[in-house]
């Protein structure tokens, strides 16, 4: 491994070493704010490598720390700051041990950053085991609260089996293909093209878009999710929302950019399908909800649906207009989850949608988060959300994907209904409780950092567009 | 020779998992399990795999499945312990195992005894396999280091005994 | 002589996996569920082996390392999970676990 | 003076954000002042815009004002910037003035409300996302002030209700609205995909340039918007909303529900009627759309007995003749229209509001009577109103907006002479029938309720200048056949493609404006007959026996209670069924009860159970393996 491969890497460096190092701090003596500024240097150091490295380095053929991979590490780093600065303020009342929750976060981002730079095959498939089985821990953490456990075992069961549906699915494809390495995946897939020589590639293609599905909750393999957002604790639910997401998008897209679509049109029209039926049952769920958690859940489904609209025209374009709609959900998620997480605690978890009565009145500023959020997620002009969806929108109907951008409309229609009732609720004058606890200074922090990303984006997109611009792949 | 020995080995893996999957006795059903493990073993055995057929028999039978037997045990699935203990030495127990392992040994024999090749043309021994897990592959052999330290984190802390009982 | 291995093991590989499937979806015993896990993990190792054969490349049993590594984790995080279940439950039906639901 | 344009739509936004994050410490009084004041300040600034605008036209008719770049996408950028020409001047000017006259109305009417300051922040946003909207001078920012104004009258239309049926009234209305923006954002999809650009000016160019006209794309582009205007005005088939609508207190009402909100369909086709030139058989269509609304809710209105569904119905139809003045080419008739009828209906509602209100909220008609002389200055006022709305001729503004859009139906090359007949003499019969029968009954008679709130100066004030606009407004463009004058033509007519026919008409133009002038007359007649009932003002000429002998000959000796109750009252029942929502209503409920039940089907599946959820991912796995291999 040559000293330029090992530059390349230190953003990933950074945060495995966070890890080390606190894991070592728990051996020596458990000390949970020790812990949490060892996670949150981890993430600094490796934000700040990102920075200074440029151009594209393959490191061993398994990773590539291009553009495309530090522009996403950089979201998932920010993200899991967010989840770490709010889990800090969560976890304040936790008598058990606090320490190893900080430790799965950087393995989960660790995971996370080797999904958006993987290249081949086994980077892919470990960068997604170690966000997985990181989840899993995570989302059990609360041990004191039966549905965290719960959360646990519903993620993981279907976790478990998604992941032996992407290994025989790799397996096939690597017969099929005589290599691992995405790219000489895709033009082996494109020669395969017709079927029925191809039928072992293409079979294996679908087994891993299956588990893609899965991790990404498109419909229907989207079932689990509404269970494990509600039990398990509001800060690792926004890391599930948002780090476990945008890695394995991000992922999915590098895969998809190297397969020529027009070689298996069927592929695409299954990938349609899935984007339609996300959209249209994400949003049909969430209506019927009560639970906050759970109707964001849905209609996380249905957001992930609509990124379906860039990952089939792809390119340049189709690259540029799903980072800016992760970025705009990813911001949006963590305010929302923030605000859950700020008005919860770990014994008790306010998601129910009664809790949010009259919440304009009580805390303000938690409420203009919880609205903004609410409001980019609805794709309402001047929030970041609306931006992104215009661009999906654009990039969509630019490859003439008619019946999505239809089915996104529609749904996004839909999906108002149910973002603004929650926006109307906090204005009810129903007095539900008297204030309630401070905001934590760490959560307030993170909250601040998200509505000004979330307002900021939709008010100025113009640097960040220009940035992923050159996200070229 | 070795073809026939292939087919017993594939049949034998197939009709062990069925069983392991569908026994009604945990116990019984890892028994199953590992039976179809060293079956899988003797398959990547001819498959040019050698080294991956030791690992298969090493991890899996002797590190997961124990630790899958040990927790069963650990839990008394079978409730009555006692009758339990008794039941694990009736022959209905050890004697459908039994017979599938004395196939597989019988095959096992017979393909030692002829001094048979493994696989065909290619054979991927051990030193082609760690040549390729610590040149190209390195990268991904430090991210496993970091999963297996997620399971240990993650076992360590959900298996745990709480410090006060849930309330 | 081996390509045509390759190929029944391919099958072998499929038939396994369709049993861990059904295991996983027929099963309501945790521990079941586990080792049905278990045996489509087996079932994509073999697959990969089969296919690194017929290629005559390492990389299938690299990858069956890596698998053997997930499933090492995921075993004991798995068993981990069992234990607190069935501690919570006094059972190891997963469908007593239906606090979250629509 | 073009410097200051930014800040007619940023005056609204700073008092929104004035309000949202200090109004509940400020006492009443202030956020009064700042929520009056600053529409206000947007009008004054309007007015100071137009008058330069008169005096010194600006290069190319219209002032543009690029504040700073928004979005910048490879293929696609634009800038965050405004454009105001006449069309939009004409609209500002409505919507600031008329917005102003309504909170200063609002300031006394919402007094004794909790959330005064909220209201009053709502409303401003609406003031705001409306100038946005007009003032636009791309797509991106049109449609920020589109879904802005559909947000804030979603928000006021549940100021004041949380039960539950309102709920499912709002959950109806919500849904019929966006069929209609569905339709719409995939329109301007297309048109920012075929031109690849956001500006409207240059988008129109391009297409001028690039569509031949009758061409599908045209067709379907202009048919998608159409969807949109006819959604967001209330028009056939989506016309069920507005009623539910009035749910909302009486000035949101007036504001959005009459004066400038439900009039952005008509802005929209106005704005974009380049485009509509190239598709002449959905230009067609829009004409047809607005003939039926104007003459289904004109029966509808009749068949009321709420004061404010009456005015929505009103409102339906009205905008219906605008509808019917861009589908026939004469763009700028549609406009003045719009004007208009926003003073007039502003004016209907807000008096309106006042009746209600002193008749301790009893919106039933035939239990009020008798305020003619508790409520003089309302009663007049609504007088001029209910005029103007029934076009009496000479005397009221509607009558010369409608005279000269009926002018231009009868010019449509084919049919024009049934578009006049139905939409002149039938729309013109009901219009003045219904609206003069709310007059009536409310007014005259007996009275049957005491009024128990009398309006103070700050609900009169707007009453009257309202109704001086009602009255003048219409004297800036009058046929030539009577006088020339025709400021407004003159003024807004360069925005749009020329008008078809001829401009002078001759003894044509005179019979039609002496038969449609007979009709509104007749109406009034008609209203009179049936529904004043009683003691009022005309009870000296009701004492003469010829009166009395053709009243009672009318009811009684005629049969009319009989003609009437089955050729009139069976005829409003269908039409007020239909417009209720018996078609669209019904299939707004079957969407809703549909989606419920997909909803608890999709919600069955989360049963909580592991194995279903895997059951999912296996059935996923096999119909999509299934699909790569056998398909």
């Amino acid at each position: 491994m040559s000293s330029t491969e090992l530059n390349a890497l230190l953003p990933l460096t950074a945060v495995g070493a966070a890890c080390l190092v606190a894991l070592a701090g728990v051996a020596v003596r458990r000390n949970v704010v020790f812990t949490f500024v060892v996670t949150i240097l981890g993430f600094a150091v490796s934000g700040a490598a990102l920075f200074a490295s440029s151009g594209a380095q393959s490191v061993g053929g398994l990773l590539v720390i291009d553009p495309y991979a530090r522009f996403f590490s950089a979201v998932l780093l920010a993200s899991n700051a967010g989840v770490a600065l709010l889990a800090f303020s969560y976890f304040r009342s936790y008598r058990e041990n606090r320490e190893e929750l900080f430790i799965l976060l950087l393995l989960e981002t660790l995971g996370g950053l080797v999904l958006v730079s993987a290249v081949h095959f086994a980077s892919f498939f470990l960068g997604l085991e170690l966000l997985s089985v990181s989840l899993y821990s995570l989302l059990a953490y609360v041990r004191t609260r039966k549905a965290s456990f719960e959360a646990g075992v519903k993620y993981f069961v279907p976790a478990a089996v998604a992941s032996a549906f992407l290994l025989f699915g790799m397996a096939l494809l690597y017969d099929a293909a005589g290599t691992m390495d995405l790219a000489g995946v895709g033009r082996s897939l494109a020669r395969a093209g017709s079927l029925p020589e191809g039928a072992v590639a293409i079979t294996g293609l679908v087994m891993v878009i299956v588990a893609i599905g899965f991790k990404l909750a498109l419909a229907p393999f989207h079932m689990w999710a509404a269970d494990v957002y509600q039990g398990a604790s509001a800060p690792i639910t926004a890391s599930l929302a948002s780090v476990s997401k945008v890695a394995v998008f991000a992922l999915f897209f590098r895969f998809f950019s190297g397969i020529d679509l027009r070689a298996s049109a069927l592929v695409g029209w299954i990938l349609t399908v899935v984007a339609i039926l996300s959209m249209l049952v994400g949003s049909w769920l969430a209506l019927r909800q009560r639970n906050v958690k759970r109707m964001l859940a849905y209609s996380s489904t249905a957001h992930l649906g609509y990124l379906m609209l860039p990952l089939l025209s792809g390119g340049r374009a189709g690259a540029a207009a799903a980072a800016f709609y992760l970025v705009a959900y990813s911001a949006a998620t963590i305010a929302l989850f923030g605000v859950i997480t700020a008005l919860s605690s770990v014994d008790r978890e306010r998601d129910d949608g009664a809790e949010l009565i009259g919440l304009a009145w009580r805390k303000p500023f938690l409420s203009a988060v919880f609205i903004a959020g609410l409001l980019s997620m609805a794709g309402i002009p001047l929030t970041a959300g609306f931006m992104g969806k215009f661009y999906l929108l654009t990039v969509g109907v630019g490859s003439s994907l008619w019946a999505l951008a239809a089915a996104l409309v529609l749904s996004s229609g839909i999906s108002l209904f149910y973002y603004l009732k929650l926006v109307a609720v906090q204005f009810s004058r129903q007095e539900a409780e008297p204030h309630g606890p401070r905001t934590p200074l760490a959560a307030g922090f993170a909250l601040a950092v998200a509505i000004v990303l979330v307002v900021g984006l939709g008010i100025y997109p113009g640097p960040l567009a220009n940035a992923i611009a050159s996200l070229a792949l | 020779m070795v073809t026939v020995l292939f087919f017993v080995a594939g049949a034998l893996a197939i009709v062990s998992t069925a069983l392991a999957v569908t026994r009604p006795n945990a116990v019984h059903a890892l028994l199953y399990l590992i039976v179809a493990i060293l079956s899988l073993s003797v398959l990547f055995y001819l498959l040019g795999a050698p080294f991956a057929a030791a690992l298969e028999v090493i991890v899996y039978a002797g590190a997961i499945v124990v630790l899958l037997l040990f927790v069963v045990m650990m839990l008394n699935l079978s409730h009555q312990s006692v009758a339990e203990e008794r039941t694990l030495l009736k022959p209905s127990i050890w004697i459908g195992p039994g017979i599938l392992a004395a196939v597989l040994l019988g095959a096992l024999i017979a393909l030692l005894s002829n001094g048979a090749p493994a696989g065909g043309d290619s054979i991927e021994g051990p030193a082609a396999v760690g040549t390729a897990l610590f040149r190209p592959y390195l990268v991904g052999v430090e991210i496993a280091s970091f999963l297996l330290i997620s399971g240990v984190v993650g076992a360590y802390h959900l298996g745990r005994r709480l410090k006060e009982p849930r309330p | 002589m081996s390509p045509q291995f390759s190929d029944y093991a391919l099958v072998v590989a499929a038939v396994l996996f369709a049993l861990g499937l059904f295991g996983v979806l027929a099963r309501r015993n945790v521990v079941y569920v586990l080792i049905s896990v278990e045996v489509m993990l087996n079932a994509a190792g073999l697959a990969f082996i089969s296919a690194g054969s017929k290629l005559g490349q390492p990389d299938g049993q690299v990858m069956f390392i890596f698998i053997l590594t997930l499933a090492a984790a995921e075993a004991s995080v798995g068993l981990a999970l069992v234990i607190q279940f069935y501690r919570a439950y006094k059972t190891l039906d997963t469908d007593s676990a239906r606090e979250l639901k629509d | 003076m073009y410097a200051i344009v930014w800040l007619i739509p940023a005056l609204p936004l700073a008092g929104f954000l004035l309000l949202v994050f200090l109004g509940r410490r400020m006492p009443r009084a202030v956020a009064a002042v700042v929520g009056v004041g600053s529409v206000g300040l947007a009008a004054l600034a309007t007015v100071l815009v137009g008058a330069s605008f008169l005096s010194a036209p600006p290069a190319g008719g219209a002032i543009e004002e690029r504040l700073f770049g928004w979005v910048s996408l490879p293929s696609l950028s634009f800038a965050f910037g405004f454009r105001v020409d006449a069309l939009t001047l004409t609209m500002m000017a409505v919507i600031t003035i008329v917005g102003f006259l309504i909170h200063l109305y609002s300031s006394e009417f919402m007094s004794r409300d909790g959330e005064f300051w909220l209201f009053f922040a709502y409303m401003n946003l609406f003031v705001s996302s409306m100038l946005v909207l007009v003032m636009a001078d791309n797509l991106a920012l049109l449609y920020l002030g589109w879904e802005g104004v559909g947000l804030c009258s979603y928000f006021l239309i549940g100021f004041w209700y949380r039960e539950p049926e309102y709920c499912v009234a709002a959950r109806k209305a919500f849904i019929v609205t966006r069929i209609g923006d569905v339709s719409m954002l995939l329109g301007l999809a297309l048109l920012v995909s075929s031109f690849a650009t956001l500006d409207i000016q240059e988008l129109l160019r391009r297409a001028a340039a690039g569509w031949a006209p009758g061409s599908a794309l045209p067709v379907v582009a202009t048919l998608l918007l159409l969807g949109g205007a006819v959604g967001k005005s209330a028009q056939l088939p989506l016309q069920v909303w507005l009623p539910d609508a009035m749910a909302g207190p009486t000035p949101v009402s007036a504001l959005i529900h009459a004066a400038t909100m439900v009039t952005a369909g008509v802005y929209l086709i106005a704005r974009l009627s380049a485009l509509y030139a190239l598709a002449p058989a959905v230009q067609s269509l829009v004409a047809i759309v607005g003939l039926a609304t104007l003459l289904l809710a004109g029966l509808a209105a009749i068949a009321q007995v709420d004061l404010k569904r009456i005015l929505a119905y009103s409102t339906i139809s009205q905008i219906g003749y605008m509808f019917l003045g861009l589908g026939v080419g004469f763009y700028s008739a549609a406009m003045f229209h719009f004007m208009v009828h926003a003073f007039f209906k502003a004016l209907l509602f807000l008096a309106a509001g006042v009746v209600i209100m002193a008749q301790g909220e009893e919106h039933n008609i035939f239990r009020m009577g008798g305020l003619r002389t508790a409520l003089p200055a309302v009663f007049w006022t609504f007088l001029i109103g209910a005029s103007s709305l029934a076009a009496l001729p000479l005397v009221t503004a509607g009558f010369y907006s409608k005279e000269w859009i009926l002018w231009g139906a009868w010019q449509a090359g084919r049919g024009g002479p049934l578009l006049w007949l139905l939409g002149g003499c039938l729309g013109v019969l009901l219009t003045s029938l219904y609206s003069f029968r709310a007059v009536f009954v409310t007014f005259f008679g007996d009275q049957k309720i005491r009024e128990s709130h009398l309006p103070g100066a700050r609900m009169k004030i707007p009453l009257v200048i309202l109704a001086a606009l009602s009255i003048l407004g219409g004297f800036i463009q009058i046929p030539s056949d009577i006088a020339p004058v025709s400021l407004f033509e003159s003024f807004i007519g360069g925005v749009f493609p020329k008008a078809p026919g001829a401009a002078e008409g001759g003894s044509t133009q005179i019979l039609l404006q002496v038969v449609a002038s007979a009709l509104s007359l007749i109406g009034v007649l008609a209203a009179y007959v049936l529904y004043r009932r009683g003691v009022g003002a005309h009870e000296r000429l009701a004492d003469s026996d010829a009166y009395r002998g053709v009243r009672r000959f009318l009811f009684s000796g005629l049969g009319f209670d009989w003609v009437y109750k089955w050729a009139f009252v069976k005829t409003f029942d269908c039409a007020a069924k239909l417009l209720k929502g018996e078609v669209v209503g019904r299939a707004a409920d079957a969407i809703g009860s549909a989606n419920a039940a997909i909803g608890r089907a999709l919600g069955a599946l989360q049963s909580g159970r592991i194995r279903w959820y895997l059951v999912g991912i296996a059935l996923g796995a096999v119909a999509a393996v299934g699909a790569a291999v056998w398909l």
